[in-house]
């Protein structure tokens, strides 16, 4: 038998790529998700106050000791709502997600997978979904289900189906008629285990960056959606409507409220749209 | 009467704002509730729609600032309870020159008490219109009814072309066809979305009242702080409607005067939506209102603008210039003993007793829905301080926000009031009359009746209230029929609104009360120098 | 040598068969997508609860008169019946009348959809040439490689609502340098002026967008060996930009630039409202909330209709770009 | 006077964040009209060599020692300076002319870019279509690379390099991508313009075989070293150091079946040798001096090889035997 | 004893926008157990398109493919037959980057070819892997890597080792050499021909390279554009071409003295007829 001694692969793009790392603005992202999310889940724990209780002998104050950013228009404390606020700013994006990846993905390797008319009319559909502007999907589902987060929350799963599974349905294609998607079927393994083990193994960093990417789509969505009024209604509190009910006092002079509502939100997605594109990025080395 | 409002005071009685000394090329004003649905006057069951169309056209008799009634178009009078006479002025034309007619004027009428007109219902009473001579209109009525020459005084009797409004057909009053009456201002043009621009009647009949102000562009700024912004900028010269969440903001600003006009016919109301649901018990529904703090409601939700009110009946439906003197004073003495009683709702000793009386009547903790307004800042804002109030004795209140549709059916229809317990909305009352507020309160199958209230007791007075022209007895019999409905506590006006009112320094003469929905407000602006 | 050269005429006439069905590929499947999308949207509007007749004739009609209203609006018929009658009419124009303004629906399209093309325009301009531009000189200056990844990224996670705010309290009511309301018309400068504000809330999301892909794309080509080819025959940095860098990365560009305005349309619904600016954005919300069946339609299918006629044309600049994508490849 | 010299270069760039060595002490020479070939297995830094030369390395590239090109020092060259030696001395023919021509522009502005677009540059680029076998420039002129066989493109890439008349062609594995019949008419375009126009060439390949085809002189890199320099044909004939020794026998023969000999382990890259010879961790005849101390390209009967052992007759005659396996 | 392979009239058409075009044309040839048959041709002559038809992953227009005398059919396989279909045929191919499930390591990608087609405990995998990987001379520290941290030849080998876990009759090597460096190519075909001595494989060989084929293949078929050529042992084919097509491949092949002679290259290249009548 010929015996080869081979310690570590040429030397070549692919280590170059790999031995990237972690980017001390990938771990800055990642610091930022991880407190917000920290801070939603503990958020009966961490806010000063309850986020309804009202004070109407501190209406409208900026920051102080009691307060870290002031009182809004009914008194409450700005941080507790901004707390509270990350719950519904975060579970919407996320149900959306959630909603979009799956079924998006799902949609995708389905149409890669059986090809011929099932992609056909699958992309077909896709394409006629990819139509909708989101908000107007949106709108249109407040207009079925009222005011709230509901209609939303299930137009916006919809409407990003086309977002995810045009990437996701690219990539799976691809993959598709790699030799080692053809091998696997010349080596008898069920199409259900190709397209899910190996196909689906594949592409599952594409999806997850595609899933943070549309987090963050999402997030940006439904707080419109709530600032137009449509969606989480007061006394809930919710960062999209927390920028639309601060800005009376904004133009008074005390932005308090506005504009932190509005940070975190710029902060949020600016933390995972860095790591979606990472994500995304790295894709490249399998 | 007038004043000057200085900022940051509570309302002052103000019908007027300032005079009107010489003449201004072109004003822009806001209008918050944005563009018209219609011109044609009574089918104009809305703000915007209101002051576009009274500015334009003209009822028989008008309404003064204060809500007194005086002759316009023609003089009335009644010489028996089921008979009105319009005599018409003479040399009054419309903005083509036609003449006025008694033909025209019965065909308004009729055209607003048709069944498909908005006001159809408030007219209901009329049993015939018809042109005497060519100059008198006599109107008969089925039974008497003390509210209709008041009703005649609103957007519901403004008068049109016959000739020019039957071409028109369905389209009267959109933004194409328009309409053709005899006000001081006539429409110059409707940018669909964006403006109405009126400019000055130059033929008006009345040379008394000649407007001063040449041009009229009515901008649509639905949003409120766009609209504080603009007037603070003095983009805008001017607004009705202001919402209260923006008086923080023009209070500050140095552009023009805000000013909280009274009478207003606005409230604030809180009402049982339904007669079943835990606020079923008369006792739960007391307790409830027992732990509201009204001045605080007052305060933080409407920036003072709005002054405490404990009745069903807001104060001003009965305080304004529509009511004789005598009656008011009536009212303000049984109004008194109500204040005495519930004046200190909302302390904490209330709360303490609202919530025994709860607890003894039943009420465990159920959740109970309150429906409002979607997108209304200041009632979003009033919703939550009365979840918070309620919160505290123990009422566990959830806020639904209705969309303005849903909100809208849910006042006409009991299937879907299914699943709210309490409505909080703004109101006002179209007709400055009592009358017209206690007979939608209290009679069976009324409008605001949700909770199916229905006493016999009740019903007769008003029903007698009615038929009397005597304002001092009519005033007797519903004040006997308020005290009794006020024992059931289905409805609450928590407050009474001022009309919120920007207007910027260089304007005088403006109408502040809320009868500017009814008058040809922008003829009495000019400027204040 | 077998089989080509016989096959070269029945090629021939089946190159021109296949050129027809991909031409009417081209103009069937957007037709057909915004037939099914405005199905949807009158289904959708069926389905939401309210009561046109109730918004017209306000809450205090009598039950016989809301009948009455129903049936003269057509409201009482089933759905595909409504659906088609509405779609016939449409084919000829005529979009119906609008339940809230009692006037047909295209007289209300009218000078709102001057304001929101005015808005668009603008600040499709504004996200093209700015965009393009600062993405550009991010994917090919190395100094400015990371201030630009900065600004996109964070331009990109601005909410055109939070710009909008943020930029009339300082821009308009602190400064004073801008007018606050939109819309008033009068000269050029002065619309300019009016709507430079909302322009730039819209396009400062998307603009960061197309800078990013720009800046990538433009990144990517220059390290493409085609261009270090290019280069290596001696020619002119700025030859190489033009004709191998930019020239290369325009097919993405101009496909994320035309997404991005339509995207536009959608987003001015937000912006609009921030500025209480008459188009159609505000039309559309406030149309929803009044069940104005027919203006919401109409609105709905302007949208579809920006943005089927985006997509194609970006199907087609695709094809005029790319070579590859004109024959199909072999593989 | 040569036409181009390189005078111990040395290029580092930056791997993973850090600087590697990648050419260590490269040396050669050029006479004009003389060609070059660059032998080595994947990794050895054949590319580096040639993008050094016509200075198309990362910018952060840092590279050390000499270039002459014509008595001109390259790597100072100025921006001009540098455009006119790649667009009129210097051309290069790169390994995959897929994606060395622009996909999206056709083969007329491939070949007139740089030289007009006057009547007169479409001439020309027909002509320079001509000398490599393509004569039917008018309908090519409207193709598009991906319109045309890969053999067929080449030929299009080394008449788009050679069109300004240049003294020196680099061509970097021009027939890796191809199949046997193109490399075979690709390397015969090349061979025949190299000698009638008086060029010189550098001829990278895998192949010593191939490029004993087209060259005279050989140098043979591994790790980023030159470890054997010569005439072509001797070195075919009688390779001096182990690893050309070893290359010329792993290919197999045409004229019968042998078993193939091969070189244990991998091949690496310069960063990754020792003090010693770089090529000892796979040398079967290496001793502890190879393993410690690097051999220097030295004299070997007019050839040079880096190697300690070479004169050692034992040592000879392994590399001899290890040759002779793969001759008939 | 009856031949491994029999190919019989392959025909295959693609149809695309650019018209029809015929790949492969009439290929007829038969592969005996234990044989070793090489397909060449230049790039574009229908190579890959045979041997994607043999192994079932391409639909051949025309003609018929028989393992052993029995019918192969076009995959998808219904689940009955996938074990048996695969033990006919198994394929190696050009690409060695991308032709393991970069997901998977080398072990898990054998266990998983074993797990299906062998009811057998893990210890026996186990076994059978390190066996395989033996054979294909690989170590035990390349059983838990995954394939992007192997060299180009390593991964060949773990491909090979693939297709041999399930013990085909015929293994189809599609350019299985092409990609590698020279002396990794001569460890790989130094590999094939062990395996093939050792456990009597039956070869069906991709190439373009004679020197390759001559290597590994006894029997040998010449394809051009579609069609055959020519055919015969190896030897024959090399020592006294019959073709002059067959000479033109021999006369590219590079070795001491040899000069290149062009082809014109006016004659449309092979790609060339499908889309030149664009303008
Ligand atoms: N831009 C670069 N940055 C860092 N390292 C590089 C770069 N380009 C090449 N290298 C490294 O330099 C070494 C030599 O590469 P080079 O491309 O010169 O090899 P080669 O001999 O041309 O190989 P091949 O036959 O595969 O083309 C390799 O290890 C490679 O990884
Ligand atoms: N799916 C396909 N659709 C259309 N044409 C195809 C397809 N697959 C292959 N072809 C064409 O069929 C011909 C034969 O291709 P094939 O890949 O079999 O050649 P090959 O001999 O393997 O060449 P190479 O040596 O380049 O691999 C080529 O001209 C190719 O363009
Ligand atoms: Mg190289
Ligand atoms: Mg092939
Ligand atoms: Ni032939």
């Amino acid at each position: 038998m010929t015996s080869l001694d081979l310690a570590e692969p040429v030397p070549g793009a692919t280590v170059r790529r790999r031995a990237r790392g972690l980017h001390p603005v990938l771990i800055g992202a990642l610091t930022v998700i991880f407190v917000i999310v920290l801070a939603a889940l503990f958020a009966p724990l961490l806010a000063p106050y309850p986020p309804g209780q009202t004070d109407v002998l501190a209406i409208g104050q900026g920051p102080s000791a009691a307060h870290l950013l002031g009182t809004d228009d009914l008194g409450r404390d700005i941080v507790s709502r901004l707390l509270y606020g990350a719950r519904l700013s975060l579970f919407g994006p996320a149900i959306v997600t959630l909603g979009a990846t799956v079924l998006g993905s799902g949609l995708a390797v389905l149409a890669a997978w059986k090809s011929g008319l099932w992609d056909q009319v699958i992309t077909r559909a896709l394409d006629i979904l990819f139509a909708f502007p989101s908000v107007l999907i949106a709108i249109l589902a407040v207009a079925v289900t009222g005011a709230g987060l509901t209609g939303p929350i299930i137009a916006l799963s919809i409407a990003y189906i086309p977002f995810v599974a045009r990437v996701v349905r690219a990539e799976a294609v691809r993959q598709r008629h790699l030799p080692y998607i053809e091998a696997g079927q010349l080596l008898g393994f069920s199409p259900w285990r190709i397209a899910v083990r190996h196909l689906g193994c594949n592409i599952l960093p594409l999806v997850a960056a595609q899933a943070i990417l549309t987090f963050a789509t999402a997030l940006v969505d439904l707080a419109a959606i709530s600032f137009l009024g449509l969606g989480v209604q007061a006394p809930d509190a919710e960062w999209g409507l927390m920028v639309s009910a601060g800005n009376a006092a904004l133009i008074n002079g005390n932005g308090w409220q506005s504009l932190s509502a509005g940070a975190l939100i710029v902060l949020t997605v600016l933390a995972f749209n860095v790591v979606g594109e990472r994500l995304d990025s790295r894709k490249e080395l399998t | 009467s007038s004043g000057t409002a200085t900022p940051a005071a509570l309302p002052s009685a103000v019908s007027t704002f300032g005079t009107a000394n010489g003449d201004v090329d072109s004003i822009t004003w806001g209008l918050p509730y944005g563009e018209p649905t219609t011109i044609d006057p009574p089918n104009t069951a809305n703000y915007s729609s209101s002051l576009v169309a009274m500015n334009l056209c003209e009822p028989l008799v008008r309404m003064e600032a204060d809500y007194s009634i005086s002759p316009n178009l023609a003089t009335a009078s009644q010489p028996d309870p089921l008979t009105l006479v319009y005599d018409l002025k003479p040399g009054i034309t419309f903005w083509d020159g036609a003449p006025l007619t008694a033909a025209d004027v019965v065909w308004s009428l009729e055209h607003a008490a048709a069944p498909t007109s908005v006001v159809s219902s408030t007219l209901a009473g009329i049993a015939s219109i018809t042109a005497t001579t060519p100059q008198r209109v006599t109107v008969k009525l089925s039974a008497p009814d003390a509210l209709l020459p008041v009703e005649l005084a609103t957007f519901a009797g403004a008068i049109q072309q016959k000739a020019f409004s039957e071409k028109a057909g369905t389209g009267l009053g959109n933004a194409a066809e328009g309409v053709m009456c005899t006000g001081p201002y006539r429409v110059r043009s409707w940018e669909s979305g964006q403006s109405i621009t009126l400019a000055a009647n130059p033929t008006y009949w009345d040379s008394t009242r000649k407007p001063k102000v040449q041009t009229v562009r009515l901008r649509f700024i639905t949003d409120s702080t766009s609209l504080a912004q603009a007037l603070a900028t003095g983009e805008l010269d001017g607004a009705y409607e202001v919402p209260a969440a923006m008086i923080p903001t023009l209070q500050k600003t140095t552009s023009g005067n805000l000013v909280f006009g009274t009478p207003s016919q606005l409230y604030l109301a809180l009402s049982a939506a339904r007669s079943a649901g835990p606020l079923a018990d008369r006792d739960v529904r007391r307790a409830l209102y027992m732990s509201l703090d009204v001045k605080t409601i007052t305060q933080v939700g409407y920036a003072g603008s709005a002054t405490p009110n404990y009745t069903a009946l807001n104060k001003d439906v009965w305080d304004n210039g529509a009511v004789s003197p005598r009656a008011r004073q009536l009212w303000r003495d049984a109004y008194a003993g109500f204040e005495a009683e519930r004046g200190s709702y909302g302390s904490a000793q209330a709360v303490t007793e609202a919530q025994q009386l709860a607890r003894s009547a039943g009420y465990a903790g159920q959740p109970i829905v309150l429906a409002v307004l979607a997108g209304d800042a200041t009632l979003s804002r009033t919703a939550q301080l009365i979840q918070a109030q309620a919160g505290a004795a123990g009422f566990d209140i959830e806020i639904n926000a209705l969309q303005p549709m849903e909100f809208e059916q849910a006042a006409v229809d009991p299937a879907k009031r299914d699943g709210i317990d309490l409505i909080l909305g703004g109101g006002f009352n179209a007709a400055p009359a009592p009358l017209e507020l206690m007979s939608f309160l209290a009679l069976p199958g009324s409008f605001y009746n949700y909770t199916g209230y229905d006493n016999a007791e009740v019903t007769s007075a008003i029903t007698k209230a009615r038929a009397t022209t005597d304002p001092v007895e009519q005033a007797r019999l519903l004040i006997a029929a308020q005290t009794i409905l006020e024992q059931d506590y289905s409805t609450v006006a928590l407050a009474q609104l001022g009309e919120i009112a920007f207007v910027n320094k260089r304007l005088g003469g403006a109408v502040t009360s809320f009868a500017y929905l009814n008058m040809p407000s922008f003829a009495s602006l000019g400027s204040a120098g | 040598m077998t089989g080509l050269e016989t096959g070269a005429p029945v090629r021939t006439r089946r190159r021109t068969l296949t050129s027809i069905w991909r031409m009417s590929r081209w103009l069937t499947s957007p037709l057909i997508t915004v037939l099914v999308a405005s199905f949807v949207v009158y289904a959708a509007l069926l389905l939401a609860p309210g009561d046109p007749a109730v918004q017209i004739l306000g809450p205090r009609a009598t039950a016989e008169q809301y009948a009455a209203l129903r049936h003269s609006l057509g409201l009482d018929r089933p759905m595909p019946v409504q659906y088609g009658d509405w779609l016939w009419n449409a084919l000829h124009g005529d979009f119906g009348s609008s339940l809230t303004y009692k006037q047909p629906v295209s007289a209300l399209l009218g000078s709102r959809l001057a304001v929101t093309l005015e808005l668009a325009a603008y600040a499709g301009v504004l996200i093209i040439v700015v965009g393009i531009a600062v993405g550009t000189l991010g994917g090919t200056a190395r100094w400015a490689r990371l201030p630009v990844t900065a600004l996109t990224a964070a331009g990109i996670a601005v909410p055109s609502f939070v710009a909008a705010q943020t930029l009339v309290a300082v821009l308009a009511v602190r400064l004073g340098w801008f007018p606050v309301l939109a819309g008033d018309g009068g000269s050029f400068t002065a619309t300019i002026r009016q709507l430079t504000l909302p322009a730039v809330a819209l396009a400062i999301g998307w603009s960061a967008y197309v800078a990013q892909v720009t800046r990538a794309s433009v990144a990517a080509e220059s390290r493409s060996p085609h261009v270090e080819a290019a280069r290596g025959r001696g020619l002119s940095a700025g030859a190489v930009l033009r004709r191998h860098i930019l020239r290369n990365a325009a097919i993405p560009i101009t496909t994320v630039s035309a997404l991005a305005v339509a995207g536009l349309f959608a987003s001015a619904v937000v912006v609009e409202s921030a500025f209480g600016l008459g188009g159609l954005g505000s039309l559309l919300v406030q149309s929803v909330a009044a069940k104005d069946q027919n203006a919401v339609l109409a609105v709905s299918l302007i949208l579809l209709v920006v943005f089927v006629v985006t997509t194609t044309t970006v199907d087609v600049l695709q094809a005029a770009l790319d070579p590859r994508l004109r024959t199909r490849k072999q593989v | 006077m040569s036409l181009l010299e390189l005078n111990d270069l040395q290029v580092d760039l930056p791997v993973s964040g850090q600087y590697r060595r990648i050419l260590q002490g490269v040396t050669f020479s050029l006479a004009p009209g003389a060609a070059l070939g660059l032998v080595g297995e994947s990794g050895s830094g054949k590319s580096v060599t040639l993008k050094s030369i016509m200075r198309l390395l990362p910018v952060q590239a840092r590279v050390r020692g000499e270039i002459v090109y014509q008595a001109q020092s390259v790597l100072t060259l100025r921006k001009r300076a540098l455009r006119t030696l790649r667009a009129e001395h210097v051309a290069m023919v790169h390994q995959d002319p897929r994606t060395a021509i622009n996909p999206v522009r056709t083969i007329g502005d491939f070949m007139t870019e740089g030289i007009g677009r006057g009547s007169d540059a479409w001439d020309r680029a027909a002509s320079a279509l001509a000398e490599v076998g393509i004569r039917d420039a008018r309908r090519r002129f409207a193709q598009y690379p991906h319109q045309l066989s890969g053999g067929l493109l080449q030929r299009v890439m080394i008449a788009g390099s050679l069109i300004h008349h240049p003294k020196l062609v680099l061509a970097d594995e021009p027939t890796t991508a191809l199949d046997m019949t193109s490399q075979a008419d690709v390397v015969a375009v090349l061979a025949r313009l190299q000698a009638e126009r008086h060029l010189g060439l550098v001829f990278v390949t895998h192949d010593l075989d191939l490029a004993a085809a087209v060259t005279d002189t050989l140098a043979v890199m591994y790790a980023g070293v030159i470890v054997e320099y010569g005439p072509t044909a001797r070195i075919q004939d009688r390779p001096l150091h182990p690893y050309t020794a070893a290359l010329l026998a792993s290919r197999p023969r045409l004229d019968r079946r042998t078993r193939l000999q091969t070189i244990p382990g991998r091949p690496v890259a310069a960063y990754e040798t020792g003090t010693g010879c770089v090529f000892a961790t796979r040398c079967p005849l290496a001793t502890d001096r190879c393993r410690t101390e690097r051999p220097a390209l030295a004299d070997h009967g007019g050839r040079l090889a880096a190697c300690h052992r070479v004169g050692d007759s034992e040592f000879d005659d392994a590399v001899v035997r290890a040759r002779k396996a793969a001759t008939p | 004893m009856s031949d491994a392979l029999q190919v019989r009239d392959l025909r295959k058409v693609f149809s695309g926008s650019g018209g029809d075009f015929v790949a492969v044309e009439g290929i007829s040839f038969d592969l005996p157990s234990g044989g070793s048959l090489a397909l060449v041709g230049e790039s574009g002559s229908g190579k890959t398109t045979t041997a994607r038809m043999i192994a079932g992953l391409e639909q051949p227009t025309a003609g018929s493919v028989l393992v052993h005398g029995v019918n192969r059919p076009r995959l998808p396989w219904p689940r009955r037959q996938r074990r048996v279909l695969a033990r006919q045929v198994q394929m190696v191919f050009q690409d060695p980057n991308s032709s393991l499930d970069p997901a998977q390591t080398v072990a898990a990608s054998l266990d998983e070819v074993l797990r299906i087609h062998f009811d057998r405990d893990a210890a026996w995998r186990a076994d059978r892997i390190r066996d395989l990987l033996a054979h294909v001379g690989l170590q035990e520290r390349h059983v838990s890597v995954h394939p992007r941290r192997l060299s180009g030849g390593e991964r060949q080998r773990v491909a090979i080792a693939r297709a041999l876990a399930v013990e085909p009759t015929v293994l189809v090597l599609d350019e299985a050499v092409s990609a590698l460096d020279v002396s990794v190519q001569a460890h790989v075909l130094n590999l094939l021909t062990d395996l093939r001595e050792e456990l009597g494989l039956t070869y069906l060989f991709v190439s373009h390279d004679l020197a390759v084929v001559r290597q590994i293949a006894d029997e040998c078929v010449v394809m051009c554009d579609g069609h055959v050529e020519e055919t015969g042992p190896i030897e024959a084919i090399l020592e006294d071409p019959r073709s002059d097509y067959t000479r033109q491949l021999l006369a590219a092949i590079p070795r001491p003295g040899w000069t290149p002679t062009a082809r014109v290259a006016s004659k449309p290249g092979p790609a060339a007829p499908l889309t030149t009548s664009e303008s």
